[in-house]
């Protein structure tokens, strides 16, 4: 779907510093881990993740970075901009019993995903993490879902104290245990988990069917060495030009996959594939940049 | 892949006539991969320029009915690293490569020609027709027969790679153009590169769709005016001609080879098809031959050569 | 008609901005006639030329994705019978009619002009574009800037109707001809006449599919071109264009408006929507100024006129 | 449908002299009335209707007049010819009493027609005609088809002696007079109409539920005299060049409508608007040439 259509703004919320989310009256039919590409004629046709979409409008929320997402934080209702997808590969749909891993900018596409999820029946146990309480994401609005919500800062000024893996890694690693499975997670430091605080029931995290991830790259590289057997998808972000699959914009190394065609979520299976995961991505020139 | 489809291509021998061309999924040594994986016969790298660019701002692409507009800019991550990428290529594969170099002078060509030298490519192609960097460099180079004349000429004389020349369909008199390119020693054509430029308005915002404003057209809708253009360059040199623009099935590619083409280049379809469109369109020309009663590419005829 | 759709061009008030372009659907009176029931504002003539012509023989059309190739060839009944069909049509219909004449020299126009003069047609179109009929003549008129001037400033000597100087988008520079152009007099510009031309071949039996081998590009993919071409010469003239290429519904039609059109053409769209094409294009651009908050055409606005 | 394929001739049928049936083997898909544009891509591509059409075969039949026809009929089985279509109106499919009255080589779309006519459960009567015995076609094939017809000649070498028109004439004017319609026909001579001899049955043709003509423009504006106000529907030739509707070659005075389109197949609504019937057509130029 590379449809061009142009769209009024119909709400912007505030939602911490430097974080917005921007809803369009409009039925874009998207599945959960899309994403469109956005513009404003201005300069500049960037990525990003739906955060909600339902029947007749969609939003997107979206983090101030640079020149073009800045221009973006100028706009008000009524302000016109443009917008092709929804693209990309989509989270699978479980109805088990799930761990959704979120850090940053890229938490809030779990909240479009586990409206999805709820709907499917599945269990859903959400670790949302922030450095610190003025960062953390869709507190309210996750809370609302009637999800195991895990919400965590670095600073523990604000529900757990750690990083999302290093929930994650208490929650897996003593099922991996149990398991008895071959893998050997570097545990880490585990005294920063304080299950008894966070509102969620220990007796749901025993077995995890399913793990997604969004957040930093160098987040779900952690994760990755956390999970074990466990099935994945994490939602990978990468210059992105056309998003129609042929700049090669967005290739990942060594497969050559298109991560907004074959992308932006990745299954566990090429997502073990990928030599350029939590090393190396490419500017808008092409060139690598370190992690 | 069938060996029906093999074909030779100055002095290679090739599984597929099907090329990736420059600019479409070839940013990298994988991008590079996954078309031989899916079928390419030779690919060919994005057009690397002395500096790394990063290109024209967004949107840069653009749907019409029946193709494509595009403004890259020629981004690329410059000569160095764009050859590092084609030489880790070829630690892994041994399909040929074209290394796609754009400047606009001489001297830079042959700065890139002895970087390319260095490499493991195993052609070099000298866009002369970039039409997305109009504002920037004027007209585009391969306007002007003496100019490709020039470029080609001096390029040859140190390079060690077969040189292929890059046309551009927006010129009045592609034979002359072509003609120099064969008298100056180039040793295959490629052609077209994109038609145009176009542009596209957004009615509700009253704005070019493009930031460029212009773009060039590929897809579906530009395989007519290849076709004449090949055809009509066909008749008048002897060098090969890589054949491409709007190729999108089996029987556009067997269109481009009667027209003069000796493989056929596949960049838009992608889009369309999939990354999976080398193989289909290999199967697809395997079928025609079935049907057709050809054994094998060389079988396959060209148009008769006539006045235009 | 709806009175939003009215608009004025070289002082005429039509109740439409579209226009039946040169070459579709009239060759008579009564298919003139058909499309202005369906809701065209202005009709123009298929181009005659001073003696009858049977045109090309077929095929004559070729779809492919995105448009079709024509090469009818400037087929006509020639001036005298031409003209007969178009003061039958004005006996009968109030809407104005643009005379579309073709020649290959000063003095042959000169002499359609003359024809025209004592006809009912409200405008005179000179097309200085056909690409179908290279072989016969040559270089295409409207490709010199010298030719079109030299021609338009003759004309407009002798002609009583506003003369619309019909361009070709296959040239560099367009902007240098459409200047020469208006400096000679004409009163509007027509623009753009099919583009290319191109080819297609019948793979089965390795023919060209157009009997011409070449044909003209028309429909849906040429729009980006046209839109390109009108929005560039829009920023240096200021007589007013007729817009045409690809226009296929409402949005199209806005676009060219915004490119910088004041009146619309739609021509090859008559395959892909009907005859009815005129009316459903109508009911769009309504529809399109409901929805943007424009009262009427005259507040549609331009694009910025920005340097290419 | 525009969509262009090559073919081999499958089968060449010589009906009389300069006269011949051209089947493929390809789902046409087309309904009768209809035609195809036949090319062989070395100079004319022309409009021919369709005979027979079954679900994986068609055929054309076609008389050498000029330059193209000459050359296809040097063609020989397994030769390529492309086509494009089948373009066009179709006749209405009635399941009433129907009369056909057709003439030359446009009478072969009746067989075509009539198939689909009987299985829709019409009475058919078809009136086939020619100047002489040499001249008519289809004679078995429409024998086999069980309905009623009535071969007729000019000079009465076979069959009723008398143009289809004469034929028509004694059948809707008894008719007419029967129901005593206000039209006064004229007569002319009815003397060579033999019903007896037509191994057609008198009680079959008394009331036409629907007249469909086929032939020559002439032949169809007599028979429009002698009709009266039966519903009926005839099938025009006119110069094609695109037969898609744009380059109004086609175009019959004074609505414009176009017969590669809105035709060939016209009405009786349209056909007695037609201002050019039976007096003018135009050739490849648009000039206007006299019947
Ligand atoms: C699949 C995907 C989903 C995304 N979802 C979101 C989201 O939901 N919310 C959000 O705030 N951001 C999201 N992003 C990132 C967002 O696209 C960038 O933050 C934005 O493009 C920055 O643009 P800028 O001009 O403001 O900053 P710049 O100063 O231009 O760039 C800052 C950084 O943003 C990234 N970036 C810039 N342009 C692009 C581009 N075209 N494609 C990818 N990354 C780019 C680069 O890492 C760059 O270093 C997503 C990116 C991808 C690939
Ligand atoms: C809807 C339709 C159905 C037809 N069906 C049949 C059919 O089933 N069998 C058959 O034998 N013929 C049919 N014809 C007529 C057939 O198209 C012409 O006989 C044929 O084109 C003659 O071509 P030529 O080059 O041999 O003759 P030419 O010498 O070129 O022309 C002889 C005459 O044929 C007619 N003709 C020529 N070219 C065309 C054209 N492009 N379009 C229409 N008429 C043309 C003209 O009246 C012309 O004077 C049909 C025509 C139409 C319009
Ligand atoms: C997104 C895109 C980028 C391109 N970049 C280049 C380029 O860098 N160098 C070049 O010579 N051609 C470039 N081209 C032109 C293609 O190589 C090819 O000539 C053209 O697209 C026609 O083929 P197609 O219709 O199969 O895409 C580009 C085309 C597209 C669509
Ligand atoms: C079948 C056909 C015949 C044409 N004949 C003429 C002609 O005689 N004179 C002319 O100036 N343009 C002619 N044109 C060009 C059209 O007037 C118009 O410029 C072009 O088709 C682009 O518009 P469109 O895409 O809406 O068809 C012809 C185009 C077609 C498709
Ligand atoms: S952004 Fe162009 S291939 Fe993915
Ligand atoms: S044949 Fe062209 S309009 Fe009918």
């Amino acid at each position: 779907m590379n449809k061009r259509i142009t769209l009024k703004i119909a709400k912007i919320k505030d939602e911490i510093k430097d974080i917005k989310t921007f809803s369009f009256k409009y039925k874009l039919n998207a599945k959960p881990g899309q994403f469109i590409m956005l513009t404003d004629f201005e300069g500049g046709e960037k990525p990003f993740s739906i955060s909600d979409c339902t029947k007749d409008e969609f939003s997107i929320t979206i983090k101030k970075i640079g020149e073009f997402t800045s221009r973006l934080f100028q706009k008000d209702v009524g302000d016109l901009v443009s917008i092709r997808g929804a693209f990309g590969s989509s989270f699978f749909i479980s109805n088990g019993k799930v761990l959704l891993v979120g850090g940053g900018y890229a938490v809030p596409t779990f909240y479009f995903f586990s409206k999805i999820l709820l709907e499917s029946g599945a269990n859903i146990t959400l670790i949302n993490g922030a450095r610190t309480k003025d960062e953390l994401l869709f507190v309210e609005k996750f809370g609302k879902l009637g999800i195991n919500l895990i919400n965590t800062t670095d600073d523990g000024t604000f529900g757990e104290k750690g990083t999302s893996v290093d929930i994650a890694r208490k929650l897996l690693v003593s099922k991996l245990q149990q398991n008895q499975l071959v893998s050997k997670p570097q545990l880490g430091d585990n005294s920063r988990f304080h299950p008894a605080t966070a509102g969620w029931k220990r007796e749901n995290v025993d077995k995890f069917d399913f793990i997604y991830a969004s957040g930093p790259e160098m987040m779900m590289k952690a994760l990755q060495g956390v999970i074990g057997e466990i099935e994945y998808e994490f939602l990978f972000e990468r210059y992105m030009k056309c998003a129609i699959g042929i700049c090669g914009s967005c290739t990942v190394d060594p497969l050559g996959i298109r991560l907004c065609v074959e992308g932006p979520v990745l299954p566990k299976k090429i997502v073990e594939q990928l030599t350029e995961f939590g090393k190396y991505h490419r500017d808008a020139s092409g060139k690598r940049i370190l992690y | 892949m069938h060996n029906r489809l093999k074909t030779k291509f100055l002095g290679f021998e090739v599984r597929s006539p099907l090329v990736l061309p420059a600019g479409i999924m070839d940013m990298s040594f994988s991008a590079l991969s996954i078309s031989t994986e899916n079928g390419a016969g030779i690919v060919t790298s994005k057009s690397l320029t002395l500096e790394p660019r990063t290109g024209h701002k967004g949107p840069v692409v653009a749907e019409f009915e029946g193709g494509f507009l595009n403004c890259m800019g020629l981004c690329n991550p410059g000569i160095v690293d764009g050859l590092a990428e084609i030489n880790e290529f070829k630690e892994r594969s041994d399909t040929p490569v074209i290394v796609s170099v754009f400047a606009t002078n001489v001297n830079d060509f042959l700065k890139l020609t002895e970087f390319v030298n260095t490499s493991k490519g195993d052609f070099l192609e000298l866009n002369l027709s970039c039409p997305n960097v109009f504002d920037e460099f004027g007209i585009p180079l391969a306007a002007s027969k003496d100019e490709v004349h020039k470029i080609i000429k001096a390029v040859k004389k140190i390079s060690e790679l077969p040189v292929i020349a890059k046309l551009s369909p927006n010129v009045y008199d592609i034979v002359s153009i072509a003609k120099a390119a064969e008298s100056a020693g180039a040793d295959a054509l490629c052609m077209i590169n994109t038609v145009g430029p176009g542009m596209l308005i957004d009615t509700k915002m009253v704005k070019p769709v493009l930031f460029n404003k212009l773009g060039g057209l590929s897809g579906p809708c530009i395989k007519p005016i290849a076709l004449k253009l090949i055809y009509q360059t066909y008749s008048d040199v002897n060098i090969p001609i890589i054949g491409m623009g709007g190729v999108k099935c089996g029987e556009d590619a067997i269109e481009m080879m009667m027209a003069g083409a000796s493989i056929v280049g596949v960049g838009t379809a992608i889009y369309y098809r999939g990354i999976e469109v080398f193989n289909k369109i290999n199967n697809e020309i395997i079928e025609f031959m079935d049907e057709n009663g050809y054994e094998n590419l060389q079988e396959i005829p060209k148009l008769e050569k006539l006045l235009m």
